[in-house]
């Protein structure tokens, strides 16, 4: 069992699969020779050859249509857009042809793609660079989008989503990519992609986020317990399809509700999750329903990043308006 | 100044519009299949039918029995010449407008039917299996035939894919990302420029100041070359030439075949608004069937008498089509939910569920 | 006054801004000699010259990336898409640049521009043509998302989003483009773009919709006022930024809440009122909120289209549960 | 076959390395601004003042007071030489490498080190109002220079638009998009494509098999040239040409610099993964400042002291704007809501309020 960060799990991942699966090829910008500018891909072409581990031109929605037709014709691409803020030259052929394939065909062809993608800001990095717009793609019918807090939740929702016969946007939450270290054993295994994960299990509040936003979420939760209230953290990790039911049952213990993401707010994922509970789960409801969210703004450069990204503060307040 | 690169695009035809070989031409040069009367016959034939077959469709359409439609009149030899340069197991990916090319590779009529009547099914290609569906997004498809050879070159496969674009596709900055894709890759692929002269309103004119569309591979540093869209002997020859190329693993090549389109964009089109009847008469005088049959006709290999008994053998193929499509039962409501995952979710399930109650409730309502 | 279309009216207000702001100009495939493929901008070509009024190739990407030019250099580009489910090649220009030009620049630089778009399905298209795919474009901040639903509104919204100094995204409910005929005034009057509105009264449940989903929903409100309903039938019109004042408003008077929309239901711009109403007017809820919505699959083609759009039974009966 | 189109592109270069007039130049065909002494001392001037602000750029992020920058070591002679051809009223869509241009555009190195220390008001040009913003998402500014040149063209105004983009950067679909418009339209603009070999850790030959990056123009029918990019004389004339061009309603020229990135691709770069030592020794002995000096030197418009107090003169310069940009203080929390809309919806207001008070609570916190 090795401590790895984030990052080593997804490259861990990566590597597992395409030894044990011959039709696994990676492609994207910058992942072979120099293994990805963040370097999950690290080795890979050492290891598997130029053949399988691609540097394409430059071109996101070439990327993304390279991969409906290798797809289509039997292989499994693992794609890298290199920032989030990158992939919308990719969206015609992720939502009207990668997402589609099978519905459009009766089931004739198929496109088991993954798209990996960094996830967020909060690293100080230039324009463009720290977007989080999974609401976007959870709306698309026929996408999976996931989205791990952790080394061993990367490693094995990875896992899922290559092996998985449709289309899925994995994103990783570039300010957690070195964060911590977590044994996590090299063994192939998968984890479910339509589960959320209990993270703390608490009686007063429940707090659903994802990604990064895990780590304050926990602060927070941290914070609050010292003053004797008791929040229980999903991690929601699949975005779409949501697990509406472990929220539900979570909310009808708690009985309040308070949702944590760092994208801005308006129809963001947020706001499906409070709109599941407003419609299954209202009577548990025992006070409004909170967002703790990036602002509707675009997200800001370097010097005001940290006054739009949700702190532990702001999560804390929100829950004690909860409460009170 | 130096010049440190020259090119130049080529153009090829064999026919002129009645039939004849072009003066000039050295006919050492010709394919061997313009000696085979089987193969040529065969062709004609599959022109025939898909006039006859896309008349049809229009009147449907006409008496709402089908959706929009888009013809393919003037297409045929541009179709049917580039389909059967091809193997089984190529794969090809085409545009909405490829009547011919579907039909000569194996699609059945009553498919090509239920798909532009509005049923999904109809892309579930009993024949060709490996095929792209019809593509609606322009200029998408380019990419899926490069992923495809990208495929092929992977397993080492001796397969090609062949994309079809038109020349409104060829403004789509997709086009020269998948064309500049598979130069650098050496890519078994073929980018099938089928420039008709109009997309929907927009005259060549307005899509692009380049002289001619197969000069656009020039951009992507691979081969491009011109064709006589309406002729079918040259069509089917330049194709089987750049697939040559391909199969020897030299690469990708742009084919722009030049056609006319003689029909209205789609059955929801009115041409006559934006371009003038002129140069409509002036496009049937070269158009493709003529030219062909002229030319077997020439060779003693078609007369009238097999051509009226021929279009009679086409009425009952295609009828026997359309009473099929026409007795295909509307799909089930659940079609919508059935196809979209390998693992449906269960939020999905229950909307299934939801779906059925609700479509239920509707019938029982009207 | 003429009683015109709703499409008529889109011609109407786009030729009466044309005359009286020279810096106003058309451009989109078709738009010219065609007048557009739904003849909204027919003669405007003739009017105004082909300097104007501009038959562009074929790339969505590239007509939005000319709007960002063109109106960054004093003009006032009104561009159209052919259909929404085209628009995605557009989506990085919008997103990247059109809604962010004046915020990257502090203003140095804006972007009025309008992007109009048929939206919706119901018309036996095919593939790709029934797309309503706003909520995307909702999550986007720097950019207004406009829906008209009658004549009068498509003309006082269309001037209102020409007149707009920053980026509108209009879209044009193609169902109804030619339904109904209403005496529209040619004044030059814009409405406001930030308000909604009641289309009709009532206090038993407010059903919240827009675009060619008005129709269905006041026909549905018809029936249930035969069974003694009333329900309030609000148009969201502006659908970004939402005007939750006079939602909440009238939550707190019927204290149900129905949402109907044609996308798909997963983070859908029904999900963004739900959420609205869970945090702010939960306590005016009696009972939990409904949505009736598209399904989150692909809008199927012709044969099952109409099992798809919501149906004024599902509004019906959607109305009827959340009273029960 | 016939041959239907013929093209080729020529490649202009005036100086050596060394600064000497290629053997074989006809020194008549020299543009006027080659015999200004004081236009020649000031451009050399500016590639100086350059060299030294990214220098001090690298070493500010090094430290870190700086964000991620993006190095414009190589690139002198292509940014000082183009800039200097054109007009104030003009307009440039320039990429994140720009540094040079920006410079002698007139934004302030206090401005540039705004934006790279994360601050968008660095954008808000205090000298070069009409320019737009540096621009990070790839080939996209294309675009938006033809929607410019658009502009210009319908209100007739005699201004032009210049858009930069890589070797990368002609990989991405909107390029063409642009030269195709452009050429359709017969745009004033000029497609300026900085071939520095690298884009990130990708090489020119896994980008594309286009033999030159100057005959993509011949894809949307419209001129193509290449021009040495480290030759400043070169490039300036080159894009001159092109501007008349464009003046004269002649419509788009793209032009092909070929330079080289001396330094990693950003500060988060490193280069030394991708490629090899020797590589970059050979770029340095055809840099262009060398080659520029030399130049001037041997018509006797600059030497060793002029060099040495000219350099200290920078330094003080940058140390100057270092200074400003180190005192600016954080925009306030209110700046992310400020310049969003116009009229900002109250929405936006209420969490604007909102984000006063979180922002106020977090400095008491901290
Ligand atoms: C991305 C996209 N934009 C717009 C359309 C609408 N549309 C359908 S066909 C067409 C014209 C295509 O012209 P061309 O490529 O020349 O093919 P042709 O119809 O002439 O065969 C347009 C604009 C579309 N289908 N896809
Ligand atoms: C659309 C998009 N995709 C990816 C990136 C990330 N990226 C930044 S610079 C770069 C390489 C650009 O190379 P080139 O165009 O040659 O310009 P250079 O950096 O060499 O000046 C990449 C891939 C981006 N900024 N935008
Ligand atoms: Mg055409
Ligand atoms: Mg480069």
């Amino acid at each position: 069992m090795a401590k790895v960060t984030l990052i080593e799990a997804i490259n861990m991942a990566h590597a597992w699969e395409m030894s044990h699966d011959a039709s696994v090829v990676a492609l994207g910008q910058d992942v072979g020779r120099n293994g990805g500018v963040f370097r999950a891909t690290q080795g890979l072409q050492k290891t598997f050859g130029a053949d399988r581990v691609i540097d394409t031109p430059l071109a996101e929605g070439m990327i993304a249509g390279l991969c409906v037709g290798m797809a289509a014709q039997g292989l499994k691409p693992v794609a890298e857009i290199q920032f989030m803020g990158f992939i919308y030259p990719a969206m015609d052929q992720i939502v009207n042809h990668m997402s589609r394939l099978r519905n459009r065909t009766r089931g004739r062809l198929t496109c088991p793609v993954v798209i990996r993608t960094p996830h967020g800001g909060g690293i100080h990095s230039p324009e463009h660079h720290s977007e989080s717009v999974e609401s976007m793609f959870c709306h698309v019918p026929g996408l999976r989008v996931v989205c791990p807090s952790s080394p061993a939740r990367a490693y094995g929702l990875l896992l899922a989503a290559i092996r998985e016969p449709d289309p899925v946007l994995f994103l990783e939450p570039v300010r957690i990519y070195r964060y911590a270290r977590q044994d996590v054993e090299d063994n192939g295994e998968a984890l479910p992609l339509d589960v959320c994960y209990v993270l703390r299990e608490g009686g007063d509040c429940t707090l659903v986020t994802w990604g990064a936003m895990t780590v304050e979420s926990l602060k927070a939760a941290d914070e609050l317990a010292k003053q004797g209230i008791y929040v229980e953290v999903i991690d929601l990790a699949t975005l779409s399809p949501i697990d509406a039911e472990t929220i539900l049952e979570s909310v009808a213990k708690t009985g309040r509700l308070v949702i944590v993401h760092e994208a801005a707010r308006n129809v963001g994922v947020g706001a499906e999750i409070a709109a599941i509970v407003a419609e299954h789960g209202l009577y548990d409801l025992e006070a409004p329903i909170q967002r703790v969210t990036g602002y509707d703004t675009i997200v800001p450069l370097a010097r005001l990043e940290h006054d739009y990204v949700p702190s532990v503060a702001r999560i804390v307040t929100a829950v004690r308006t909860t409460l009170s | 100044m130096n010049t440190t690169a020259q090119f130049d695009i080529q153009y090829c035809q064999y026919l002129d519009a009645d039939g004849r070989f072009l003066p000039d031409l050295d006919l050492s040069t010709l394919p061997s299949f313009a000696h085979d009367p089987i193969e040529l016959v065969r062709m004609y034939k599959m022109m025939v039918l898909v006039r006859a077959f896309d008349t049809k469709a229009i009147n449907l359409q006409r008496t709402g029995k089908l959706g929009t439609y888009p013809p393919a009149a003037g297409h045929e030899a541009a179709q049917v010449g580039a389909a059967a340069a091809l193997n089984a197991e190529d794969v090809i990916a085409p545009v909405y407008r490829e009547i011919g090319t579907q039909m000569w590779r194996g699609v059945r009529m009553a498919e090509i039917l239920r798909y532009w009547g509005g049923d999904e099914s109809g892309n579930d290609f009993i024949n060709t299996r490996h095929d792209f569906p019809w593509c609606v997004p322009i200029a998408t498809q380019t990419l899926h035939a490069a992923g495809a050879a990208f495929a092929f070159k992977i397993r080492n496969e001796p397969r090609c894919a062949l994309a079809y674009i038109g020349d409104g596709g060829t403004s789509e900055g997709t086009f020269y990302e998948a064309m500049n894709v598979a130069g650098v890759q050496q890519l078994p692929v073929i980018f099938y420029v089928v420039n008709n002269r109009w997309a929907i309103s927009t005259p060549l004119s307005q899509q692009t100041a380049a002289h001619t569309l197969a000069q656009k591979a020039i951009a992507a540093g691979i081969p491009g070359i011109q064709v006589d869209g309406n002729d079918l002997l040259a069509v089917r020859h330049v194709i089987e030439q750049a697939l040559a190329r391909a199969r020897r693993g030299e690469g990708p090549t742009v084919v722009e075949a030049l056609t006319y389109r003689l029909s209205d964009h789609t059955t929801a089109d009115d041409a006559s608004r934006y371009r003038s009847t002129h140069e409509v008469e002036q496009a049937w005088n070269i158009e493709p069937m003529k030219r062909m049959r002229a030319y077997l006709e020439r060779l003693q290999l078609w007369d009238d008498v097999q051509e009226q008994s021929y279009k009679h053998e086409c009425s009952q193929q295609i009828e026997a089509a359309v009473s099929e499509y026409l007795a295909t039962p509307t799909p089930p409501v659940t079609a919508m939910f059935d196809y979209l995952f390998a693992h449906p979710p269960q939020r999905l399930l229950d909307q299934r569920d939801q779906a059925m109650m609700n479509s239920r409730a509707t019938d029982n309502h009207g």
